[in-house]
């Protein structure tokens, strides 16, 4: 299976989760979806470790595989279970019409991305407009949801695909940077929980349009 | 070395604070924190300006760029943190420890993470150091942990975090051009710029668009900085002044070492003309907002995304005045920024309200307070005898040169309509007669102080440059690539 | 020399030309009327009767008579009326003396304003209006002459225009002349602008603002608007018909000019005569309008003088 | 204690200034450049030349009896505001050195410095009385315009820099003409607008009639009589020396918007019954005055008739020396009427002549003078000017001559209408009996008052019988200036304008109304006529009782002007009747307002206001608060940059 196959097949599994991520509606099944996308992720890079002959990067599909598939689905699980029922907070956009718009984000991510891949020597060059959608997709999410934690997740969406574009463009930025960015995305996943949980506690929900007070 | 002994002292001192049991104790360690920073901050200025050469350790790094930086932060930091104690013991009584205890370390982490950003040669973590700046302020600016605290701080985080992240973006595609050209290249800003010139210009000019929105976004250029007035008004006046004053500094020392190298590969034209772009944007929203304000904390901010417009237009217009007027600008802005912020930390204990019209009489109920924020204010308009008024010069004469006097024209009336909003505000407060039960006093008097040293270094750079500062900066503008 | 027998017959001959006028008037409309010398006698009567002063007046209105009869007496002093020889003192030019003449009209308002009187107020606001709203017509009639004569000085300037032959066939002269005319009647108070012979409170001007005066100081005012008369009507004779005027100081010369003068006077004195009895005082808000055309007519000599050269 | 001190300090300053200006006129003068300081705009450089040295000379007879009055005047402050004067005496003397090297500046960050720094200063002497909204508002106002006029003058000045590469005036004087004249107009139009802001002509003059009377008396002279003059000062400059010669429409301009400003001025200060808003609109109409014959100049000088530029130049400077002395003289008059009775309205005034007869004389000299009625100064810079105008007839183009028949026009309808505000201000001030009780106790102010007051009235007085004292330094400057002697002759008493054009002799014409007013009064005395005097009441048909409320008020006295002029007021009639209780047709009292509305300020800069503030309303729904749409921008911002950013 030459490498630059598998790697494609990879980031366009990435992309169907992100699909799947945003239709879905309930919270803990988002958390569930974003443990899945971090998993392939984490394959992917240990793929490019392999194949790619960078054997520090097995090291960094583990540490990430940690971080992204255990830690931070179980912090966010044990947020959903504190803040408890919620009242189904309709995105600004239907369903649908979020589809289409991410339709038209892989179309813009393929012309955006078109000088690097043309130029890009690595096999894996065709994942990344795949994984440059994502990060479309990932900002529009947290525009589109008016639930801080799915923001948060939105977030999170971003931050893995940029990870994944590091990995497939130059298998990988060197790793005290690596190391630096997840305990980045961490802290800020950490406070982002405190700050959903205080919001809960001020507005007994967690959507974000009642912090509409600062105007002007 | 120096260096590591920079960034060594607010790291432990950090630490100790967390650990402290009274806060007197932790006051004692802030402020002797504060001075050792500054005194090592002053000495690799030192250093960096005799031997004309960086200081190298490993992933350390210091130029003259980084010099400038440097002064800056611990200046204006050891300013701020005078007053910081100040402020904490009039603002918290004895019962609320934990939360000063909790500021002062959190004000040396930011003041840590700040260091880092500049003093670091390799760009990733540059940009790890920016991000830790955000995640060091959130919780100072949810202090006062309130509503409009608490939404301050979210949106705060969100956008800043959603920004860096493509900033890391344009950090990723950055190196895989450099890879492209040279495959085993570390992500170190000096090979960048050693291997500069062979980097495919499209390449690089698609990463100059996600490095200028994502440090954009922290130097608060126009339409991403939504996230800066609602930041800056709830926070408390010393980290406002801080994050006003120098933190933006840094978002834009990020730029002006990403433009160095954009202006190399792709040509001066691309990065200049969105820079212009971006900072006349922001000079307009800006001045719409100071027209006609009601919160004197959020003019400020506002001010501040107006005067990082001007910097903005001051890179755009390049050539060797238009970035020696950006870099005197971001002095002149700092200082005078950070000191208004002070007073306002002060005007707001004496009078309880952020409203303008809540503020009558200033010169008469705090005669100290009122005129150092009449002489803030004008400094931060850009009257004479204040430095603004010297580097503004400066920018809009480049831009004439440059033959973009369009912006310039629009540029110069914009900053009417920002004199006039802001002189209004400013004669409301000032003048008048106070409400009637009002005693003569100024409040958080000797921390006061330090302020009179930000007025008259604003004044000495309003009327003179001695060659010692001129030749620095010369040094400066030959690490961006800009000779006469 | 010269100049002071000038002076003394402006002096002396200005009732004598208000007499006159009355006398062709009251012919005119079939009365018999006073006889030429009856000014005269009102000044003697005036001089010898007791003054009655306002209790409200300050030094201002016992100052304002002199200054009125010392600016037109200097006035006189500029005006060449017999021949244009005497300028010794070479005062001024044409200017000056319009400016003399608003200097009387000034310290005249201020005097009625002092009485604190409602009739002194209401004349001395029209007076002024009138003076200010006659200046630009008098300055731009001075720019048609001066562009024909190249000078502003009185005497240079009708030794030049007697130069010119065909001078009355010239269009920009003669309607400098019709619009200054107009002014001298606005200036002077005559009929069309302002009736010089009633007493009706609403309708008189200049009357209203010597309300207060009497005795000595009316005579004095008296004396001073008349003498003003004279020289409007010596300017316009000698300026628009510079013939006859001595150019030199032989009493040849002189005695023709004082001919030629006599012989202006009276034919001026009875067309302002004619024009009196003809036409009924206008309302006062319509005398703007009167201002205008006469300004207009002004700026037509000039715009002639450089269109038709 | 300390504020006695400090107020001597502004004295001397003003007898330094003196000095330098007498030094500078008699052709002393020198060029130093200070390095070290301001280095980016090539050091701060001060030279002295003759035009320079005028100015300090108009600087000093402006300041000096100002800072003599100044003495008395905050004497009489309340105690409690020890502070305010003691910062008024700093104020002052900031002010006069700002203005006296504004005056010396040869570069163009020098120039913008001390132009900016002479702003402040006045901004705060502005606002010594902050505790009055409107005072604040004046403030302000003037602060925003004088900002907006810097700007102007920086893109002028940038521009000029930009096309002649460098940054001080002397340079460009060489380099105007290898400038291309499109520049060149540019540079001239915005650097005019700057200096015309300042110097209060009618389009920008809106800050004017606000901030005068809102400053202290003697602060609002020297305003009037001084700053004014460095706007107009700006326009010689640039004009005659620093844009090279100009091209016709230059002139044809200033001479236009002098003509507006003259007769707008005058016909808006007749209906105003503040007395200080009513000498500020005063200033307006001079400065429309002064334009009139800088105008005249720069449209002689684009025909190189320089010796008629020269003349209408001298006019024109002597005017602005006149101006100095005999506003200052009314604004510290008003200052004495207003410390005597607390009032500003002259409505409520009356009387003032019996109860201040000095104030009273001083006041009288002034409006004499600046209603230019001959034997004092006034007349001898109007006279000149409409000499200036009337030589006009020897420029060749039918267009120019029908524009200055248009200004002579302007002129003589000004100085009508000048007359006509000044018997109005002083008479119903001074004259007839008081209207109000304030000014029925109003007592003569202290002698320092009287004797500053007095010294401008007798320089009123000596310039208008021998102004061969002003007109002969004023020669070496149009000389120095345009490289032309004015076509002017004159000996010790006469001036001959023009080769035989015009002649006067001013000094003969005071002397001999002496002697004739002399005579007659002398006459009286020995001809031994009956001097029987009796004191009676006013003639009131009959009717006994006599009160002030018969007398003309001020707005009676201007509404025949209201009436010819309405299409400038656009007047505004109000009539409120409130009848008693019972039945309409017994009335108990009439209200009767009758305002003028400013075409300008509602014409111009209302609408311009109003706009800003609705743009800025659109624009700050940027900040909606929703976090939401703040992502959305940042999202559509890289969408955009990305499609476009190629």
């Amino acid at each position: 299976m030459p490498f630059g196959k598998l790697a494609n097949l990879l980031s366009f599994l990435f992309l169907l989760m992100s699909f799947l991520l945003i239709v879905r509606n309930s919270l803990s099944g988002q958390v569930r979806m974003f443990a899945i996308q971090s998993g392939i992720l984490a394959a992917l890079a240990g793929v490019v470790a392999l194949f790619g002959g960078r054997l520090e990067l097995f090291g960094v599909a583990a540490v990430f595989a940690i971080i992204k598939v255990a830690v931070i689905p179980s912090v966010l699980n044990r947020t959903v279970a504190k803040i408890g029922m919620q009242r189904a907070v309709a995105p600004y956009l239907g369903t649908s019409s979020t589809l289409a718009v991410c339709a038209v984000l892989v179309i813009i991510a393929f012309t955006a991305m078109a000088p690097i891949t043309g130029s890009d020597p690595l096999p894996t060059a065709d994942g990344i407009p795949l994984a440059f959608a994502g990060v479309l997709i990932g900002l529009f999410t947290t525009v589109n949801r008016r639930r801080a934690l799915t923001q948060i997740l939105g977030f999170l969406m971003l931050e893995n695909s940029i990870f994944m574009i590091a990995l497939l463009a130059t298998y990988g930025v060197p790793l005290i940077v690596e190391i630096g960015v997840f305990l980045d995305v961490l802290v800020a996943v950490l406070i982002l929980e405190v700050f959903v949980y205080r919001i809960k506690q001020n507005f007994d929900s967690i959507d974000v349009k009642q912090l509409g007070v600062l105007r002007g | 070395m120096i260096l590591v002994l920079l960034l060594f002292v607010p790291a432990v001192a950090s630490a100790l604070i967390a650990r402290s049991r009274n806060s007197s104790r932790a006051a004692l360690i802030h402020v002797w924190a504060n001075i050792a920073t500054l005194i090592a901050g002053l000495d690799v200025v030192q250093r960096v300006y005799v031997t004309k050469t960086e200081i190298a350790w490993n992933l350390l790094r210091a130029d003259s760029l980084s010099a400038f930086m440097i002064a800056i932060i611990t200046f204006i930091s050891a300013i701020t943190g005078i007053y910081a104690v100040g402020y904490v013991n009039t603002e918290f009584d004895s019962s609320q420890f934990r939360r000063a205890r909790l500021f002062y370390a959190l004000f040396q982490l930011f003041i840590f993470t700040m260091l880092l950003a500049v003093t670091t040669d390799n760009l990733g973590v540059m940009w790890v150091a920016i991000e830790g700046t955000t995640l060091a302020t959130v919780f100072l600016v949810n202090l006062h942990d309130n509503h409009t605290g608490l939404e301050a701080a979210y949106k705060y985080l969100i956008l800043s975090s959603v920004g860096i992240a493509l900033a890391f973006m344009g950090t990723v595609f950055m190196y895989y051009a450099a890879v492209a050209q040279a495959s085993e290249i570390g992500l170190s800003w000096t090979s960048l710029i050693a291997v500069a010139n062979r980097l495919d210009p499209t390449i690089v000019r698609l990463a100059f668009v996600f490095i200028l929105i994502g440090y954009g976004t922290k130097a608060g250029l126009a339409p991403m900085h939504t996230w800066l007035p609602d930041a800056h008004s709830e926070a408390p006046a010393p980290i406002s002044a801080l994050m006003s004053g120098v933190l933006l500094n840094v978002g834009l020392y990020a730029l002006i070492r990403f433009k160095a190298v954009a202006d190399i590969s792709a040509g001066p034209a691309f990065a200049s003309a969105w820079l212009m772009r971006f900072g006349l944007l922001s000079l307009g929203l800006s001045a719409a907002f100071l027209v006609s304000q009601r919160n004197y904390k959020r003019m400020l901010a506002y001010s501040s995304v107006e005067h990082t417009g001007i910097i903005a237009l001051g890179l755009g217009f390049g050539g060797y005045w238009g970035t020696l007027g950006a870099l005197l600008h971001m002095v002149n802005h700092a200082l005078s920024k950070s000191m208004l912020f002070i007073l306002s930390g002060s005007i707001l204990l004496k009078y309880r309200t952020t409203e303008i019209r809540g503020v009558r009489g200033l010169l008469k109920t705090a005669p100290w307070t009122g005129r150092a924020f009449l002489c803030g204010i004008f400094a931060l308009v850009g009257l004479p005898p204040f430095g603004a008024f010297i580097s503004e010069f400066i920018i809009f004469r480049a831009g004439f040169a440059m033959h973009s006097t369009a912006y310039s024209v629009i540029g110069i009336s914009l900053l009417v309509v920002v004199f006039a909003g802001m002189l209004a505000s400013m004669n409301s407060m000032l003048y008048g007669s106070p409400a009637e039960p009002w005693d003569r006093s100024d409040p958080v008097r000797l921390p006061l102080a330090p302020v009179a040293l930000n007025v008259v270094l604003l004044l000495a750079l309003g009327l003179t440059l001695p060659d010692g500062v001129q030749e620095f900066l010369g040094g400066v503008l030959r690490i961006v690539g800009v000779s006469l | 020399m010269i100049l002071l027998v000038q002076w003394l017959l402006v002096v002396a001959g200005a009732p004598l030309l208000v007499g006159f006028i009355r006398k062709t008037k009251a012919r005119l409309q079939g009365r018999c009327g006073a006889n030429l010398w009856q000014p005269y006698r009102d000044l003697r009567k005036l001089f010898i009767k007791e003054v009655v002063i306002s209790e409200t007046t300050s030094w201002i209105f016992r100052f304002t008579p002199y200054v009125v009869i010392g600016a037109m007496l200097v006035a006189a002093l500029i005006v060449p009326v017999l021949t244009t020889a005497g300028g010794a003192l070479s005062l001024g030019n044409i200017v000056l003396l319009m400016y003399l003449f608003l200097l009387a009209t000034f310290f005249l308002a201020l005097a009625g304003l002092d009485a604190g009187s409602s009739f002194g107020g209401m004349g001395s606001s029209r007076e002024m209006a009138v003076a200010a709203l006659a200046e630009p017509t008098v300055m731009i009639a001075i720019f048609a002459i001066s562009l024909r004569a190249g000078t502003t000085g009185l005497s240079d300037m009708i030794n030049v225009l007697a130069g010119d032959r065909l001078l009355l066939l010239n269009p920009g002269h003669l309607l400098a002349f019709f619009s200054l005319f107009i002014v001298t009647l606005a200036e002077t108070g005559r009929l069309p602008v302002d009736n010089p012979s009633t007493h009706l409170e609403l309708t008189m001007i200049h009357e209203a603002m010597i309300l207060e005066y009497s005795g000595r100081y009316l005579a004095l005012i008296e004396w001073a608007s008349a003498i003003k008369l004279f020289l409007f009507f010596t300017l316009l004779g000698n300026i628009f018909i510079p013939w006859g005027i001595g150019r030199t100081e032989q009493p040849a010369a002189v005695l023709l000019g004082l001919v030629a003068l006599v012989v202006k006077l009276a034919a001026l004195g009875v067309s302002l005569a004619v024009l009196e009895t003809s036409v009924a005082k206008l309302r006062l808000f319509r005398v703007p309008a009167l201002l205008t055309g006469s300004f207009m007519l002004a700026l037509l000599a000039v715009i002639s003088f450089f269109f038709l050269r | 204690m300390a504020n006695r001190i400090s107020l001597w300090l502004t004295v001397p300053l003003a007898v330094l200034v003196l000095v330098g200006g007498a030094a500078g006129l008699s052709g002393w003068s020198f060029d130093v450049v200070l390095p070290h300081v301001l280095p980016i705009g090539g050091g701060v450089a001060l030279g002295l030349d003759r035009l320079s040295a005028f100015f300090l000379v108009i600087i000093a007879a402006g300041v000096l009896p100002c800072a003599v009055f100044a003495f008395a005047y905050t004497r009489h402050q309340k105690p409690e505001r020890d502070g305010m004067t003691a910062a008024l005496a700093a104020g002052m003397s900031l002010f006069i050195v700002s203005m006296a090297c504004l005056v010396l500046a040869r570069n163009v960050l020098t120039f913008l410095v001390f132009w900016e720094a002479m702003s402040l200063a006045s901004y705060f002497l502005i606002m010594t009385e902050n505790d009055r909204s409107e005072t604040r508002r004046a403030g302000w106002l003037y602060a925003v315009m004088t900002h907006a006029g810097l700007a102007c003058i920086l893109l002028g000045f940038l521009t000029m820099a930009q096309s002649s590469g460098s940054l001080s005036m002397t340079a460009w004087a060489q380099a105007a003409a290898a400038i291309d004249p499109s520049k060149r107009n540019v540079a001239f139009v915005l650097v005019a607008a700057g200096f015309l802001s300042k110097a209060g002509a009618i389009p920008f003059h809106i800050w004017l009639p606000r901030a005068h009377p809102a400053a202290p008396s003697h602060i609002s002279a020297v305003m009037s009589a001084v700053m004014i003059k460095l706007g107009v000062y700006g326009l010689v400059r640039i004009g005659f020396e620093w844009l090279g010669v100009g091209p016709r429409w230059w002139g044809v301009l200033i001479l236009l918007i002098g003509a507006v400003s003259a007769v707008a001025g005058v016909l808006y200060a007749i209906i105003d019954s503040d007395l200080k808003r009513l000498l500020a609109y005063s200033t307006v109409e001079n400065v429309g005055v002064i334009l009139l014959g800088i105008g005249a100049g720069l449209i002689f000088h684009s025909y190189d008739l320089d010796s008629l530029a020269a003349l209408s130049v001298a006019a024109a400077l002597l005017h602005c020396l006149n101006h100095t002395i005999f506003k200052a003289l009314l604004f510290l008059g008003a200052g004495a009427i207003v410390h005597a009775t607390g009032t500003r309205n002259i409505e409520e005034m009356g009387g003032l002549l019996r109860r201040m007869p000095q104030t009273g004389a001083l006041f009288l000299i002034g409006s004499l003078a600046i209603s230019a009625m001959p034997p004092l100064n006034g007349f001898v810079s109007e006279w000149l000017t409409f000499q200036a105008l009337l030589l006009s007839f020897r420029v060749p183009e039918q267009f120019v001559n029908l524009v200055f028949a248009i200004a002579i026009a302007a002129l003589a309808l000004t100085a009508g209408l000048a007359a006509a505000c000044f018997v109005r201000a002083f008479g119903i001030t001074f004259l007839a009996m008081p209207r109000s009780e304030c000014v029925k106790q109003a007592h003569e102010v202290p002698w320092t008052m009287r004797l500053s007051m007095g010294v401008l009235a007798v320089l009123a007085a000596v310039l208008g019988i021998a102004p061969v004292v002003a007109l002969r330094p004023l020669g070496y400057v149009t000389a120095q200036l345009l490289g032309e002697q004015p076509d002017l002759a004159f000996s010790l008493s006469g001036v001959v304008a023009g080769g035989s054009f015009a002649a006067i002799a001013p000094g003969w014409v005071g002397l001999t109304l002496a002697v004739v007013i002399f005579a007659v009064w002398l006459g009286f005395r020995l001809t031994g006529g009956s001097l029987r005097k009796r004191y009676y009441d006013t003639w009131g048909c009959g009717r006994a009782v006599h009160s002030p409320n018969l007398e003309y008020t001020a707005a009676a006295f201007a509404n025949p002007f209201k009436r010819v002029f309405a299409f400038l007021y656009r007047p505004v009639t109000a009539i409120e009747i409130w009848p008693h209780g019972e039945s309409r047709l017994f009335v108990k009292t009439i209200k009767y307002r009758h305002e003028s509305r400013s075409i300008i300020e509602e014409g111009i800069y209302a609408p311009l206001a109003a706009a800003i503030r609705r743009t800025s309303a659109r624009i700050r729904a940027v900040q909606s608060g929703n976090v939401h749409s703040y992502l959305l921008y940042m999202f559509l911002v890289l969408v955009v940059l990305l499609l476009v950013a190629k």
